[in-house]
């Protein structure tokens, strides 16, 4: 269990800056998760937390000691890799012990931990079978088990779920956010799946080539993106550059959008500004007496709902409804409650 | 960072023995060879006193040295197609079928790399006595090189066939191709490096073998390895030797380079000669 | 696989892999089949024990079996731990590693014969070495190095023949190890001289068997450089056969063959358990 | 089956036959000569100095136009085919040279052409060291086994002539004495000379029964006694050219191949050589026609020229070779002839080889 703040963290790798200035504070017993396109740094930075890369600037603290220099197999963090790492030649069981046996835990301790983990994990029946011998959810686990067992103050993830077919991802997630909450471990998970990030994290630090765009609670972050890049990046949304135009009543705002006027309770600001919006395509209310209608380009039936790409003056955006009777070719009206505009910062 | 720091300490440590190891030992040969009878190289100069290509002249004209090259470089293409020949089958069921006890097949292939090759030598000369065949020494000696070196031939023609693409094959069988055009099509491109690769690796080895060409060759068969070792031997002429060394050294290396760069481009396989 | 299929594979595996084990087989045969007085060439043959009787109790042959051993078990030794921190510093590239392991591969182009002669002009009584040792003073007057009586310009040649095939196995061995592994290692709490023991040596034992058994192989059934290079007063087994082959004594030449076949495989069959051991902890 | 099997692969067979050996000492020499510059070529099996000897070779083939080649192999090599061409309709060898002390253990009328149809001459040599080959074979290379010895450091008057005085100079210096025990005959000549006068053994018999071999016990103890003060080395040339670098002071070496090595200028031109009084062996190798030789003309016509006078001088001259022809000239041997009295006779085989394993297993191997 410890705390980590990271200070200033710059990694410069001859020329191409990974990451820039980079500053995180993560609290102890805490599942944050670095969400990023590929090329973000998300990875640098997790390499850098577990010692395997060094930082050009800026430093580490783990529980309060700074640990920038010092190396991996002397810092208390354990790393689940993506490619699972598995020693081929060792079976599950002196996989699970390897890390043990390198901090000399006497041989009693380490008896009673590997069983604990190997029950929590439901690899009983593998124990002493080899890696090529497993399946991929089961290496999987025996990959966590071994980070597990050694009891880090933090444990890492460099997308561990990527190689796992859909279903076992579901299943899996479950089951390492359920460990880490049993046994209060700080958890940094880095992936590219929002989905993911959304289902797992207490908080989640959005990328950006190499700097924060955004940290903060998944919930927050759907509802209230900063910007727009983290917008689109998590969950869909329509972005939009507006002009405000004069206020009707105190309360309630209007902007011009390329598709038509939209009207939001929020403080959008003075009258001629120039700003950038946000709706999420499910508030979309459908209604023949719309205050804004375009005309369906395409239809994607997605189950419990369905996602419809509209075009309002060459302007194309997407909606999502549970109504089924909309067709390719229909022109559908429109409104966008107020409260589900959301403001953006300008900055792109 | 001192691991790269540590990396140049280590690589000017192994130039500077490379130099020792290897660049001393071949400008000595060469030294040597340009010693002119006029003035024999003793022990006080660091240059030979007097330096000419009179050695080379006297082994191209006098000693078998054109004899041999032309023995050598005309026993290892044959063995060379002729291994190439025989490992054609056994390389197309390796690589195509799947047969059980195909791994046992395999490593039985390897039998020629355990078994110490002056045994090889020697009890073939044996045999070819008991058969009445010692007229036919070269055809022994092809046919034995050619056997002796399939080991690396299958390798390289089985790791060629199991790159030919099965959807290739098909796709030409599903446009109407027949035996021979499916093979053309969709076969020949993918064996033809493993092709190359196998014939030069058994035809450097071929030239560089010693124990079978001088056991099963003498007196009648002189391949230059053979040659060396007599002019190492008995009659013992340091120039002479020096000379025919390097004409024994030089061709290989081109040899082995030119077979490196095609191995990078046709696939990762068994390389290695030893002498 | 129908009866169809089992004349096929057959018929295909006929020239090649049945040429090499009727080769290989019949050369074998003889050897063994000659040390007990069969297959003779001139004169009848009768089984009899008297050649492998004889040379049992021959000096020059005990001593030769002896010395081969001795030869394939250092050349074997000295070629792997030689070749092994090559091939771990080289496993992940760096600027210049091309370079460098070519330059180590170097003496796998260079002739057996060529070496021994090169090897030999350098340490001749006037060579360079002698010179060089005079010079820096070390050496008041030039020493005889040739044909030294332990064999160590045998086994320097055999090294620097065989370490780059050492070399060229290990490297392929290491190559199938991925770096995720060696960090994961590490993150567990490794150190360098751990993560070798526990990691790099088990998973490379195979590669490093095979280097042993080939490079010991070769080592034991060496002639060239024995007969330009080693020592007088002892004989390498395969001198020693193709000496008694030069004097028509078949059935001995068979005898110190077959002796030869004997030492290569258990010799190497040995090494590679030893090697396993030394390098795993245990024989599993 | 395996015989079909290695023709089918027998891609490239060289040699064409020529007709039969016809039948030479029905006609006369002159006819003999035409015929063999029909034949145009013949193969000379020698297995030493093989490329000196195809340069003096050139002479022959400048004045008569037929072609010499000499194949690598070494003596057992040579020997092996012969017995093996023995058996084929013609074979491959022309003219076969073989070291004198051979021809005892041949049987020279079921091997050899019996060389009638050469021009008289009374100078030739057919009977040397006390073994006579009859019309079946002439020797055309004197050979004479000795000391080499390095003249700065040891002059004329003290060299060792009897054991007694060998090993007194292996004491007094030490490692400055070498001798080699194969590849080369004169190690084995120096050695088996010093058992002789040691142990005063019939060297004459040639039985290598238990008894015969045993008697060379004193001779044997007489060099384990000395083993630290001499040194064995790898072979003829190595001996040579250990005196030249200057490490050895001494060593056994042939009388024509030190000649040959100083006239080619591969060592020092100022050793000198010379023959002990207790002697040591002498000799030299015969050539003579194989029944089947495919050239039998150009093979007698060679001969001829091979043992002629003039170039018996030239071998002396170039090889330092005793020439095999009372009419050559012998002046530029390294040896007086009244030195050549203490040339004696190589013994014969199976004893002489059944000495040598002894001398290999209870001197050589206990080093």
């Amino acid at each position: 269990m410890a705390a980590i703040n990271i200070q200033k963290l710059s990694k410069d790798f001859s020329g191409f800056k990974a990451l820039t200035e980079l500053s995180l504070d993560v609290r102890e017993g805490e599942f944050l998760t670095l969400l990023g396109p590929s090329g973000c740094g998300k990875t640098t930075l997790l390499k850098i937390i577990s010692g395997f890369i060094e930082p050009t600037k800026g430093h580490i603290l783990l529980n309060g000691k700074d640990v920038t220099k010092v190396p991996p197999e002397a810092r208390d963090t354990a790393l689940c890799f993506q490619s699972y790492a598995l020693f081929p030649h060792l079976s599950v069981r002196e996989n699970l012990e390897f890390g043990l046996r390198q901090k000399k835990v006497p041989a009693l301790d380490r008896k009673d931990r590997i069983a604990d983990v190997a029950e929590k994990l439901g690899l009983g029946p593998q124990m002493d079978k080899l890696p090529n011998q497993l399946s991929g959810g089961q290496q999987q686990r025996v990959s966590l088990g071994r980070a597990l067992v050694m009891r880090p103050s933090v444990i890492l993830f460099d997308e561990p779920l990527s190689n796992l077919d859909a279903k076992l991802r579901d299943q899996v997630r479950l089951e390492i956010r359920r460990i880490q909450k049993d046994y209060k471990l700080t958890a940094i998970y880095v992936t590219h799946d929002q989905a993911e990030a959304l289902a797992m994290s207490d908080r989640i630090v959005v990328l950006k080539s190499g700097q924060i765009e955004q940290v903060d609670t998944p919930e927050r972050l759907y509802a209230a993106p900063r910007t727009g890049f983290v917008a689109d990046f998590i969950g869909n949304a329509n972005v939009f550059t507006g002009r405000v135009l004069p206020q009707k009543t105190p309360t309630i705002w209007r902007i011009e959008t390329p598709i038509g006027i939209l009207e939001t309770g929020n403080n959008a600001g003075t009258e001629g500004a120039e700003i950038t919006l946000c709706w999420r395509p499910e508030n979309a209310e459908i209604n023949d007496d719309g205050a804004l209608g375009g005309t369906v380009t395409s239809k994607a039936f997605q189950g419990h709902f369905t996602d419809l790409m509209v075009e309002t003056k060459g302007v194309p955006y997407r909606i999502q409804t549970s109504r089924t009777d909309v067709n390719e070719g229909d022109t559908i009206g429109f409104n966008v409650p107020g409260p589900s505009v959301i403001l953006l910062e300008n900055a792109q | 960072m001192n691991r790269l720091r540590l990396n140049n300490i280590l690589m000017a440590l192994v130039i500077a023995l490379a130099f020792i190891w290897l660049f001393i030992p071949f400008v000595m040969a060469v030294l040597w060879s340009l010693v002119d009878p006029s003035q024999p190289w003793t022990a006080d100069k660091l240059l030979p006193p007097a330096m000419s290509f009179y050695r080379w002249v006297n082994m191209w004209q006098n000693s078998s040295l054109q004899p041999a090259l032309l023995t050598s470089y005309t026993l290892a293409p044959s063995a060379a197609i002729l291994s190439l020949l025989l490992a054609f089958p056994t390389s197309f069921a390796l690589g195509r079928i799947a047969f059980p006890g195909r791994e046992v097949a395999k490593t039985l292939c390897l039998l020629p790399l355990v078994v110490p090759p002056f045994i090889t030598a020697v009890f073939f000369t044996a045999l070819l006595y008991r058969l009445g065949l010692t007229a036919w020494r070269p055809g022994a000696i092809i046919f034995a090189h050619a056997v002796v070196f399939l080991p690396f031939s299958i390798r390289i023609l089985t790791v060629s066939f199991e790159t030919v693409r099965q959807d290739h094959i098909d796709a030409a069988r599903d446009l109407g191709a027949g035996h021979w055009a499916r093979f053309k099509a969709a076969y020949l491109p993918a064996l033809r490096p493993g092709i190359y690769a196998s014939l030069l690796i058994v035809f450097i080895q071929s030239i560089e073998e010693f124990a079978i060409a001088f056991i099963v060759g003498s007196p009648d068969v002189v391949t230059i390895p053979v040659l060396l070792y007599s002019a190492l031997g008995q009659d013992y002429v340091r120039p002479n030797a020096a000379v025919l060394s390097l004409i024994l050294v030089i061709p290989n290396v081109f040899l082995m380079l030119f077979l490196e760069r095609l191995l990078k481009s046709a696939n990762p396989t068994l390389a290695s000669g030893k002498g | 696989m129908t009866a169809r299929q089992w004349i096929t594979v057959t018929l295909l595996l006929m020239p090649g892999l049945g040429l090499i084990v009727w080769l290989i087989g019949t050369v074998v045969y003889i050897a063994f089949a000659q040390s007990f007085g069969l297959y003779n060439i001139n004169g009848e043959s009768a089984l009899t024990t008297a050649y492998w009787a004889d040379l049992l109790g021959n000096n020059i042959y005990l001593r030769s079996v002896r010395y081969s051993t001795y030869i394939g078990v250092m050349s074997a030794i000295f070629s792997v731990v030689l070749a092994y921190p090559l091939a771990i510093w080289l496993r992940k590239p760096f600027t210049g590693s091309m370079t460098i392991g070519s330059i180590l591969k170097a003496p796998l182009l260079v002739h057996g014969l060529v070496a021994a002669f090169l090897f030999v002009n350098v340490i001749s009584y006037h060579g360079i070495l002698n010179q060089f040792m005079q010079w820096i003073g070390i050496w008041d007057g030039p020493h005889r190095l040739q044909n030294d009586n332990n064999a160590i310009a045998v086994l320097i040649l055999q090294t620097w023949k065989n370490m780059p095939f050492a070399l060229l196995l290990l490297t392929g061995a290491l190559q199938g190890i991925s770096d995720d592994v060696l960090d994961a290692a590490r993150d567990l709490g490794a150190g360098s001289w751990a993560r070798f023991r526990k990691i790099i040596a088990p998973l490379t034992v195979s590669g490093m068997q095979a280097a042993i058994v080939i490079i010991f192989i070769g080592a034991v059934s060496d002639f060239a450089f024995q007969v330009i290079a080693g020592p007088i007063n002892r004989q390498s087994l395969a001198q020693l056969m193709v000496g008694y082959k030069g004097r028509g004594d078949w059935n001995s030449a068979a005898v110190v063959g077959a002796t030869m076949i004997i030492v290569a495989l258990f010799g190497s069959a040995i090494l590679a358990g030893l090697s396993k051991i030394v390098m795993r902890g245990r024989l599993k | 089956m395996i015989k079909k099997l290695l023709i089918s692969t027998a891609v490239i067979v060289a040699t064409t036959q020529m007709a039969a050996a016809a039948d030479l000492s029905s006609m006369s020499w002159d006819d003999v000569v035409t015929q063999a510059k029909e034949e145009g070529e013949l193969t000379w099996y020698v297995w030493y100095l093989t490329d000196d000897l195809r340069r003096a070779a050139k002479t022959f083939e400048e004045e008569y136009g037929i072609t010499v080649t000499i194949p690598e192999g070494t003596m057992e090599g040579n020997l092996e085919k012969l017995y093996a061409d023995k058996a084929r309709k013609t074979g491959d060898i022309d003219v076969f040279a073989l070291g004198w002390d051979s021809y005892t253990s041949v049987d020279l009328s079921a091997m050899f052409m019996p060389l009638t149809a050469l021009p008289k001459d009374d100078n030739r040599v057919s009977d040397l060291a006390g073994i006579d080959a009859g019309e079946y074979a002439f020797a055309f290379w004197g050979n004479q086994t000795g000391i080499a010895y390095d003249p700065t450091h040891i002059t004329g008057d003290d060299l060792p002539q009897t054991p007694k005085e060998f090993a007194a100079f292996w004491q007094s210096h030490p490692e400055k004495f070498g001798f080699n025990y194969q590849n080369g005959g004169s190690g084995p000549s120096y050695y088996q000379n010093i058992l002789r006068v040691v142990s005063g053994a019939d060297f004459s018999d040639p039985s290598d029964s238990k008894e015969h071999l045993a008697a060379l016990q004193p001779g044997i103890d007489f060099f384990n006694a000395h083993a630290e003060n001499y040194v064995i080395t790898a072979s003829n040339a190595d001996s040579i050219t250990r005196i030249s670098d200057g490490e050895l002071w001494m060593a056994p070496a042939w009388e024509d191949h030190l000649a040959g090595l100083q006239n080619r200028g591969e060592v020092r031109k100022d050793i000198k050589f010379y023959i002990p009084e207790m002697g040591m062996n002498g000799g030299g190798n015969g050539v003579s026609i194989p029944l089947n030789a495919p050239h039998s003309a150009a093979a007698a016509v060679f001969i001829n020229w091979l043992i002629s006078p003039e170039t018996q001088t030239v071998f002396n001259k170039e090889f330092g070779t005793a020439p095999m022809n009372a009419a050559a000239d012998d002046s530029f041997a390294l040896i007086p002839n009244a030195m050549r009295k203490y040339s004696t006779v190589s013994p014969n085989k199976p004893f002489r080889s059944a000495m040598e394993a002894k001398f290999t297993e209870e001197v050589v191997q206990q080093r």
